[in-house]
């Protein structure tokens, strides 16, 4: 007997002669009442939330910026340029004054007048308006290879004359330039870190919601792992860890390595925030019912229960990301952060860990610090929307 | 003479506590010439330590009190705890007089029975093991000592040793100094058949550890934590010592201190050192530019720092004072030359290898960008200054010439690959993993500029920053590290020849040389490796220069040996070091404005802290 | 309920057992010992040390036995005496360092964490209910900024800002010149305008996530039908949802309350160390870097110990908190 | 202001209320106007959807989220002053004096509106402190004296209980305690009383009655069971498609209706006094009987947490068989473990004692009670079940077509197009307009969500339906079409229902054969028509006799008897 037969033989038992009245949402407008799927659903009112969709763009930008780190950045991330250690930011502008007075479309930077104290051990800066640095678009400047594959020397904006001075958020210590080691940090941060969040993630939701749905033996010997991971020292095995790895592997891969870990040492706190929900919802009518649909144990667990904790995982992830993405600052502390000539955020941030870069060259914390915001801001607000998308109390 | 002694101690005095001054001073004591004037008593000095356990610089404060010192400007030594000090021509037998009537700060006296209590359980003692103290030994034999009196013993060495007066002074060869039998002796089941079971009690295994954690001979570090209870001779002892309390250690003037001024009044000035326990150094520079800091150098005093802290004199009230570099570069580029890997040790000891490497260098854009500018290209050498200055060793291979550097690795590696890079001999890439200790900051910035450079030439140089401890196994204790690169190492003067660890491998500072300084140390290890001709032709003057005790003549040979280390070039460097500072607070008074920098002339100790006042 | 303490209890014997012996493997696993990273810092400051010496004082500390015998030993002491060991970095007995560093900590976090909640509650409340309101919007930006600035950073900023425009003494607990003195009403003043860094470093990056959590979970809890029952009670609204939505919002705080023990003890190291707070944080930093294995193994028993017992707090609360927990 | 009459609390003038949907604006109630008077009951009925509840909790200005008041004046009267509820700010003080003190309100679905965190006291107690300055002693003797005039037994145990601990029309009760709580001068009573048997039921009524008398209370009673309305009705509004559609004293709705809506509904109602014309022989009393699909054995389920002296045994030895094709309804006392029962089957609560023995399609018999996991999945694919709380069962997260669709998809039976196809077809079944697939269970009304659940029911081919409650929530006219629906797939795929109803009418309309239940026990099971006409056991004849009768000429409920249970077993 297959289920047509109910429908066909039996025919709709009651149809609405009509119902209660409908209007189109805007006057003059004819309704539409052709129902859509729930992922369409989701996505449509994902995309009508503003915020949530700048958000979006501003990720995709930060990849777009990490993927063509090469040919954005004005300069390469390791050039050094002794004479403009710790110079300030300068200011872009687009006209300069003519000795008569009027001003002409020139688009320029500002040079510097470089003064050396030799008590205080250190050059001062002044920005000398006379000093003229053209900019251009696609110019001309170092060499380098888009993806260490296709050798270009031309980049998105530099200084017409490649030996001119041009540090639009300033230069470091080594007098190398911030802009381009923002742009180039973008893609180790944007990529490496979020791997360990991801891992954690599935490996928090899974154990903990097997640990929440079985309750029982299964729940107690997750919990006992729980409890042994947590209390793990880390640091010893950092250091362990540090002596371990070949030296032969370059920074990027251990840090790979070691993000990887770290998820694999992170999972509990969600895992056990996972299991506090599941031992609530488990008994819920909805999860009976579903069951009763015929449901396996894992469909019960990641589509009809799972769904109930995506605002909570959301946040989680969300909060997740900076820690990842700054996780080199601490780690350092121990030799196995990422580490120079790897350029990262949370490297840039790192060599801002000083009084010196406080007091007197605040660009140095401020850029990388605002990168880092801002990324984690796009993520928190994308996934804020997406929460809201799935909320089904939301309109 | 009529000695004078500090209000508080008046008091105790007064109230029966302390004997008078007469009793405590001994017959004869030390008379310090103050360096600008007489002080006046009282004040804190305020100090900071930073981490827990770097304790080893309190030399530098408190506790530098040797049988002779180092004068002020380095040039030689001194009378200190010592009354008397000769040694016989061939520099085989010492006879050395204490001052009679010296009492440790708690009042019991000093004696040749503290000498020799340390020289049995510390010195000879299989059981218990102690730190350094290798001037006793000649030969790796320990020298024989001859109590004469209560003040006199003779130190009598089988073969001659005419670094002994000198290496009595450095920073932390004065255990006989700080040996307190009468405290100690109750540690030890010699002296103290019941001293296993006093361990137990205290919860320690057996009565060597305990003895050795009473000692505090077992490193530097040790001696001064938990030391308020152990009596010392120094100028202020601890009254909160580190690690009793984990905020602040305190100082107080010890009561029997043993020095006056040239108006009779018992030093030192100021009654406490105080030292806040500071985690991390940056903080540690916030005090400073507070002003809670009275005088201090390390930790904060980086060129980086330079000026944060210029800018903050007015708020802090303070000043800078100079301290001349005693190293002999701002960093030395060290390859081990006893690779286990035969293809790399071939090329590593190539001298024209480390030739062109040198010359691939850009050494004013490594000063300018890291230096800001202070220093001038060198090798690891003696200054220019100094009579044992030696020009070849000091410049040679420092112009910068990439060309140059190309043709001389073309002759020895011409093979390059796909990028570029060098191949070896046996057609793989020429690549040299420098391992770094992260602790380093301007190394780090350095490499991240020399890499560059290097690779300019076709090497694959790599930079990796670990753990100081695990740079320790990788690099001190084996021998598999491609390249590291290092500090230190004298530029002048007795402390070249007490420690010439670039100019010839004597010990295990000689990293570029693990196995040939093995060698010199112990021929029968098994890791040592007979070094060559050249070098071994420089170790033993060496050995010549050690049993040498006129200073002309030991001045010789170290010249021929810089001559040698000129000709093998070992290592190379970068700069000459810039001046480093430290910072005064303007009412501490009788500083010394210019000292050398170095732990074994424990900056600034030699210029007479128990001197200092504040007005 | 009490037989299934007792079984949890019981239960806590054997992990307790495995923990300790596990975090034991871990200390040792760096390279060298606590030899070795001596050697290092002494080394650093321009000092050679005697390799032979070195294998001797190996032998006296027993760095040569076997790990197992190490850990036996170590464990006998604790069980039969109530020994902890000996820290060889500080020279004293290990439980009195740990205890005389408890006070403090306890004092500081227990501070923070009172003002991460009374911050982070309200706060995450409002902004559950005014979703995406102004408000929400700003305490988002800042509580990110909290947490995507390193704690260490953030801590220069403010001391040097403490130090720059307000002329304070930085670091520790209390101004030089308090150190000494005994308690009284300038030193408490004193102590307090210490106490505002490291409670804001430390709050500014535990209530973003707070903030955030307590969104996310009140926002779902928000419109079911039991809150509407509440509201048509005719309860305030404050009440409302204090009363309902929060306290089952609050299950995810009550399964992670088994790491709040631990983390009294050993919480905001980084925080610490810049700080130069005296707490445990920076002390079991330093063990655990330079090797003083007992010091760090002692801690990490607590640690663990405090883990155990935190985590059936939070079962129990659990259960208190949501009785379809309790009963299944 | 207008004035209103004296005797006039609450005058509704032109009520619209909007949804803002994603396709369209939904024009939920249309211009609804009526007016309560002290002491008097309106019944407002009508179809399921048609608004009811909507503007019952728009009195009180908690309509869920896209739903605003667009027009119209909701005037209160307090004394003499008059406000306009509808123009006070929802969230304003105004406003929360008058929820719970002035206007209470019965919730459509106690099941989920009480929290599933606090004891049933602590809710009432709250609602009590709140409108009274009883301190804490007081305030929890009145909420054990409230729970005992609702008929809780036990009430002072009880009231420590969780809202999962109570049977569905536990919580009913529990709620209308809350609401009465704060002894407001309105009652709002959405369905109060569809989880109750009708003796409870009747009680209940009796209870507001009384109050009313006392105190004056008006009230607003929202039911679809037209013997309720008949017996306590004073004005009767009938409601369709969000417009009130006729209104009248209850006299002439019922013996002069004009809309012919009204006059389908009454039709309705009278069809289903009757048993279902054409019925299947009663298959178990033939003799050439076929072996029951399912029998169970000895079953019972002791439910014990709160210390030995507390158990309660929830289903005390139950024995019966089910045949093939055989409508089996089981009627009780609410709380007297009919739910139990019935989960007890499905092995959704575990037995504590006893067997159910199924044959499965081939002809073996399955003892269910033994099954494994993966066996069990297959037994329930052909035993469906309805939930009593149709709210709780569907997951709030999932839209109906993924609620519906899922057994399907879990089964691989369809999916794509065809599956959307299939989940259409299935809510026309019922009633249901396909426009809602893409909404989410809490934007149906109460009768649209039994619906959905029942449609779930049937998406599978079921062997038997276990069907809890399920048309309590709808109104005659739908329910008399449901019920025809499931009587024509039973006879097509010789389908059985254990069907556990209130509804006597119900049960006697569908049923074959009919077990009553009495605290846990089976005490009589016959033949429908016997046990409705003719009961044997003393609980029975007082259950039979507290059925309402439809017909406000003829209050049966008065003559009802009161069955005093034998002391406590
Ligand atoms: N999970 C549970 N824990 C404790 N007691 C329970 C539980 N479920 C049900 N009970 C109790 O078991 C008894 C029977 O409940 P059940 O839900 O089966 O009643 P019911 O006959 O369906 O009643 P109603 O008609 O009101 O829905 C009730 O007294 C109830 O309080
Ligand atoms: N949140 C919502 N979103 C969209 N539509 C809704 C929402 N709540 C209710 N509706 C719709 O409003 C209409 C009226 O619902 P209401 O709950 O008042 O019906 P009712 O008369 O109480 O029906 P029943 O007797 O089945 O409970 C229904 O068509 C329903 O689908
Ligand atoms: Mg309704
Ligand atoms: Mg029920």
């Amino acid at each position: 007997m297959t289920h047509e037969t109910i429908g066909t033989h039996a025919g709709p038992l009651y149809v609405a002669a009509d119902g209660p009245s409908i209007s189109p949402l805007k006057q003059g407008k004819t309704v539409s009442t052709a129902a859509i799927g729930p992922w369409r659903l989701i996505a449509g009112k994902l995309v009508r939330q503003k915020v949530a969709m700048v958000a979006g763009f501003i990720i995709l930008l930060l990849y777009l910026i990490g993927l063509f780190a090469e040919f954005l950045a004005p300069s390469l991330p390791a050039t050094s340029k002794p004479q403009y250690t710790y110079a300030p930011p300068q200011g872009l502008s687009f006209f300069v004054t003519k000795p008569d007075g009027s001003s002409e479309l020139n688009f320029h930077v500002k040079g510097y007048k470089v003064e050396i104290e030799k008590v205080a051990l250190r050059r001062t800066f002044v920005v000398d308006d006379t000093k003229v640095v053209p900019v251009g678009f696609f110019v001309k400047g170092p060499a380098y290879k888009l993806w260490g594959l296709i050798p270009m020397n031309r980049h998105f904006i530099g200084p017409v004359n490649p030996n001119d001075p041009m540090y639009l958020l300033g230069a470091d210590r080594l007098g190398r330039d911030v802009f381009s080691r923002l742009v180039y940090g973008t893609r180790i941060s944007m990529s490496i870190g979020l791997v360990g969040v991801a891992m954690s993630l599935v490996l928090g939701v899974v154990l903990g919601s097997i640990s929440g749905f079985y309750g029982g033996w299964v729940d107690t010997l997750i919990q006992r792992v729980i409890e042994v991971v947590s209390a793990m020292p880390t640091i010893p095995l950092w250091l362990g860890l540090a002596a371990a790895i070949p030296l032969t592997w370059s920074p990027v891969n251990v840090y790979f390595v070691i993000t990887i870990i770290v998820s694999l040492l992170g999972w509990t706190s969600l895992a056990r925030e996972v299991r506090g929900r599941f031992l609530a919802l488990r008994s819920e009518d909805f999860v009976t019912a579903a069951r009763l649909d015929g449901s396996s144990e894992a469909r019960l667990i990641f589509r009809h229960i799972l769904p109930s904790l995506t605002s909570h995982i959301l946040a989680v992830v969300t909060l997740a990301v900076p820690t990842m993405i700054v996780a080199e600052t601490s780690l350092s502390f121990l030799g196995i952060g990422l580490k120079p000539p790897v350029v990262s955020w949370g490297v840039l941030l790192q060599d801002a860990q000083n009084i010196r870069t406080v007091a007197t060259a605040p660009w140095l914390l401020v850029w990388p610090s605002l990168a880092v915001v801002v990324a984690v801001l796009s993520f928190n607000f994308f996934g804020d929307g997406l929460r809201d998308a799935a909320d089904p109390y939301d309109n | 003479v009529d000695y004078k002694e500090a209000n508080i101690l008046k008091e105790k005095v007064s109230s029966g506590a302390l004997p008078p001054l007469k009793d405590r001073l001994p017959e004869n004591p030390l008379v310090i010439k103050p360096v600008e004037s007489v002080g006046k008593y009282g004040g804190d000095w305020n100090m900071a330590l930073v981490g827990g356990g770097s304790l080893s610089m309190l030399f530098r404060y408190q506790a530098y009190e040797p049988l002779l010192r180092y004068k002020p400007d380095w040039s030689g030594v001194t009378l200190n705890v010592a009354e008397a000090f000769d040694g016989n021509a061939d520099s085989t037998e010492y006879t050395i007089r204490l001052r009679k009537g010296m009492k440790w700060s708690d009042g019991h006296p000093y004696t040749t029975a503290d000498v020799k209590f340390w020289y049995d359980t510390i010195l000879t003692d299989k059981r218990v093991a102690a730190t350094g103290q290798g001037h006793w030994k000649s030969g790796g034999q320990p020298a024989k000592l001859e109590v004469v009196d209560e003040q006199t013993f003779k130190v009598i060495f089988e073969k001659p040793n005419g670094m002994f007066p000198l290496q009595v002074a450095w920073a932390n060869n004065d255990q006989t100094t700080r040996c307190p039998k009468h405290y100690l002796e109750k540690f030890h089941i010699d002296y103290n058949p019941k001293a296993d079971e006093l361990a137990k009690q205290q919860g320690f295994e057996s009565w060597i550890v305990a003895f050795q954690t009473a000692s505090g001979f077992r490193d530097d570090n040790a001696f001064f934590l938990n030391s308020s209870k152990k009596p010392c001779l120094h100028a202020w002892m601890f009254t909160i010592a580190p690690g009793e309390n984990t905020e602040r250690a305190v100082a107080e003037r010890n009561p029997f201190y043993w020095k006056v001024d040239t108006e009779g009044n018992q030093l030192p000035y100021m009654d406490r050192i105080v030292y806040q326990m500071v985690a991390d150094p940056q903080v540690l520079l916030l005090k400073a530019m507070q002003g809670e800091i009275d005088l201090m150098d390390q930790y904060i005093a980086t060129p980086n720092n330079k000026s944060v802290l210029y800018d903050a004199r007015e708020q802090g009230q303070y000043d800078f004072y100079t301290l001349t570099s005693t190293e002999a570069n701002v960093m030395n580029f060290i390859f081990n030359l006893n690779h286990n890997d035969e293809t790399k040790r071939k090329l590593f000891r190539n001298k024209d290898f480390r030739a062109a490497l040198s010359m691939a260098l850009d050494r004013q854009s490594l000063i300018d960008a890291v230096l800001v500018g202070q220093g001038a290209p060198a090798q690891p050498s003696i200054k220019q200054s100094d009579p044992l200055y030696n020009e070849q060793l000091a410049t040679q291979f420092t112009n910068y010439d990439v060309d140059k550097a190309n043709a001389m690795l073309d002759t020895l590696i011409p093979k390059r690959d796909d990028q570029n890079f060098r191949l070896d001999e046996k057609g793989r890439r020429v690549t040299v993993i420098f391992e770094i200790d992260q602790a380093r900051a301007v190394f780090l910035d350095l490499f991240q500029l020399v890499i560059p450079m290097f690779q300019a030439v076709g090497i694959d140089a790599q930079m990796r920053t670990m753990d100081r401890s695990l740079w320790e196994t990788r690099v001190r204790q084996g021998r598999d590290f491609d390249a590291t690169a290092h500090q230190f190492g004298a530029n002048g003067g007795v402390a070249a020849m007490l420690d010439p660890r670039y100019y010839v491998p004597t010990d295990s500072n000689a990293m570029y040389a693990p196995a040939w300084q093995l060698w010199y140390l112990d021929r029968n290890n098994a890791n040592a490796e007979e070094p060559p001709e050249e070098t071994k032709k420089q170790l033993e003057l060496y050995d010549k220069l050690k049993s040498t005790s006129d200073p002309a003549a030991q001045q010789e040979i170290m010249k021929q040996i810089l001559q040698g280390a000129a000709e093998n070039f070992y290592v190379f460097g970068i700069s000459l070091p810039p001046d480093g500072y430290g910072i005064v607070k303007n009412n501490m008074k009788n500083i010394t404005k210019i000292m050398p920098n170095s732990f074994g002339w424990p900056t600034p100790a030699p210029t007479m802290p128990e001197q200092f006042y504040k007005v | 309920m009490l037989a299934y303490i007792f079984r949890r209890v019981l239960y806590m014997i054997p992990t307790l057992i495995g923990m300790s012996l596990i975090s034991f493997l871990i200390i040792q696993l760096p390279p060298g010992d606590y030899l070795t990273s001596m050697i290092a810092t002494m080394s650093d400051s321009g000092q050679a040390v005697d390799p032979a010496q070195i294998e001797r004082l190996k032998e006296i500390y027993g760095f040569d036995d076997p790990f197992y015998i190490q850990y036996l030993k170590w464990m006998w002491g604790i069980v039969s005496r109530g020994d902890f060991g000996w820290s060889f970095e500080w020279n004293q007995p290990v439980s009195r360092l740990i205890w005389a560093r408890m006070g403090s900590t306890l004092v500081i976090s227990l501070l923070s964490l009172l003002f991460v909640w009374i911050v982070a509650l309200p706060i995450g409340i409002y902004s559950a209910v005014r979703r995406h309101s102004v408000g929400d919007h700003v305490f988002t930006f800042f509580g990110f900024i909290g947490l995507a600035v390193p704690n260490f950073i953030l801590a220069l900023t403010l001391m040097y800002i403490a130090y720059r425009y307000l002329g304070q003494s930085v670091g520790g607990l209390n101004s030089p010149e308090y150190a000494e003195a005994p308690w009284s009403l300038a030193k408490v003043v004193d102590f307090l305008a210490h106490l505002w860094i490291p409670i804001i470093i430390i709050g500014a990056s535990g209530t973003a996530a707070l903030i955030r959590i307590l969104r996310a979970n009140l926002t779902d809890e928000l419109h079911k039908p039991y809150v509407i029952t509440a509201r048509a009670k005719g309860l305030p609204e404050y009440k409302v949802i204090m009363r309902y939505p929060v306290r089952i919002a609050l299950n995810p705080f009550v399964s992670a309350i088994g790491w709040v023990l631990p983390h009294l003890v050993s919480g905001v190291t980084i925080t610490a160390i810049v700080l130069n707070l005296p707490t445990a944080g920076p002390l079991l930093f330093r063990a655990l870097v330079s090797q003083d294995m007992y010091l760090a193994g002692s801690f990490i028993l607590l640690l663990s110990a405090l883990t155990l017992v935190g985590m059936l707090l939070s079962d129990l609360l659990l259960a208190l908190l949501d009785p379809r927990i309790r009963f299944n | 202001m207008t004035a209103l009459p004296d005797e006039v609390v609450l005058s509704v003038e032109d009520l619209s209320i909007d949804f803002r949907l994603r396709t369209h604006i939904l024009h939920a109630v249309e211009n609804v106007s009526f007016q309560l008077k002290r002491g008097q009951t309106l019944c407002l009925v009508g179809e399921s959807g048609s608004g009811k509840s909507v503007t019952a909790r728009s009195l009180l200005q908690i309509i869920d989220k896209p739903g605003t008041i667009v027009g119209g004046r909701i005037l209160l009267r307090n004394g003499n002053e008059i406000t306009d509820v509808a123009s006070l700010a929802p969230g304003s003080r105004a406003m929360r004096e008058i929820r719970g003190r002035r206007i209470g309100l019965i919730f459509q679905e106690p099941m989920s509106s009480l929290s599933p965190v606090h004891t049933i006291g602590s809710q009432i107690i709250e609602a009590i402190r709140l409108h009274s300055s009883l301190d804490k002693k007081a305030a929890r003797e009145r909420m054990v004296e409230l729970l005992r005039q609702v008929e809780i037994p036990n009430p002072d145990q009880m009231a420590d209980r969780y809202t999962f601990e109570f049977s569905g029309g536990m919580r009913q009760r529990a709620m209308i305690a809350m609401a009465l709580a704060g002894n407001p001068d309105i009652l709002i009573a959405d369905e109060p009383t569809t989880a109750l048997d009708v003796t409870t039921q009747a009680e209940i009524l009796d209870l507001i009655k009384r109050l009313q008398v006392e105190r004056g209370m008006a009230m607003l009673l929202i039911t679809h069971d037209m013997g309720v309305v008949a017996e306590v009705a004073d004005d009767v509004a009938v409601m369709r498609f969000g417009h009130i559609v006729e209104r009248g004293p209850v006299d002439a709705i019922y013996h002069a209706a004009t809309h012919p809506y009204t006059r389908q509904l009454l039709a309705s109602t009278v069809k289903l006094t009757h048993h279902v014309e054409g019925k299947l022989a009663v298959v178990a009393l033939s003799p050439e009987a076929p072996l029951p699909i399912l029998s169970v054995r000895h079953l019972s389920k002791t439910f014990g947490w709160h210390g030995k002296a507390n158990t309660l045994r929830a289903v005390d030895d139950a024995n019966f068989d089910l045949y093939p094709g055989e409508n089996l309804g089981i009627v009780g006392e609410s709380g007297s473990g009919k739910t139990t029962l019935g989960r007890l089957i499905l092995r959704t609560v575990e037995p504590t004692t006893g067997t159910v023995l199924y044959r499965g399609k081939d002809g073996s018999e399955i003892e269910v009670t033994k099954l494994g996991k993966k066996e069990l999945r297959n037994f329930h694919r052909d035993v469906r079940l309805v939930f009593q709380d149709p709210f709780a069962s569907l997951n709030p997260r999932m839209t109906v077509k993924d609620v519906i669709g899922d057994p399907l998809i879990v089964n691989g039976l369809a999916k794509g197009k065809a599956l959307e196809d299939r989940v259409a077809e299935l809510m026309r079944l019922v009633g249901l307009d396909p426009m809602g697939m893409e909404r989410y269970p809490h934007a149906f009304s109460g009768g649209q969500r039994q619906r959905i659940g029942i449609a779930r029911a049937l998406a599978l081919d079921p062997r038997i339906i276990i069907a809890d409650e399920a048309t309590s929530a709808l109104d005659v006219s739908i329910r008399s079409q449901i019920l025809d629906l499931l009587l024509d797939i039973r006879q097509r795929l010789n389908l059985s229902f254990i069907f556990i109803s209130h509804d006597i009418s119900v049960v006697r309309y569908f049923c074959d054969r009919v077990a009553v239940m009495h605290r846990g026990k089976i005490v009589e099971l016959g033949e429908a028509e016997q046990i409705c006409t003719a009961p044997q056991e003393a609980y029975t004849k007082s259950l039979i006799s507290a059925v309402p009768n439809p017909d406000p000429r003829d209050k049966r409920m008065l003559h009802r008897q009161r069955f005093v249970a034998p002391a406590n077993a």
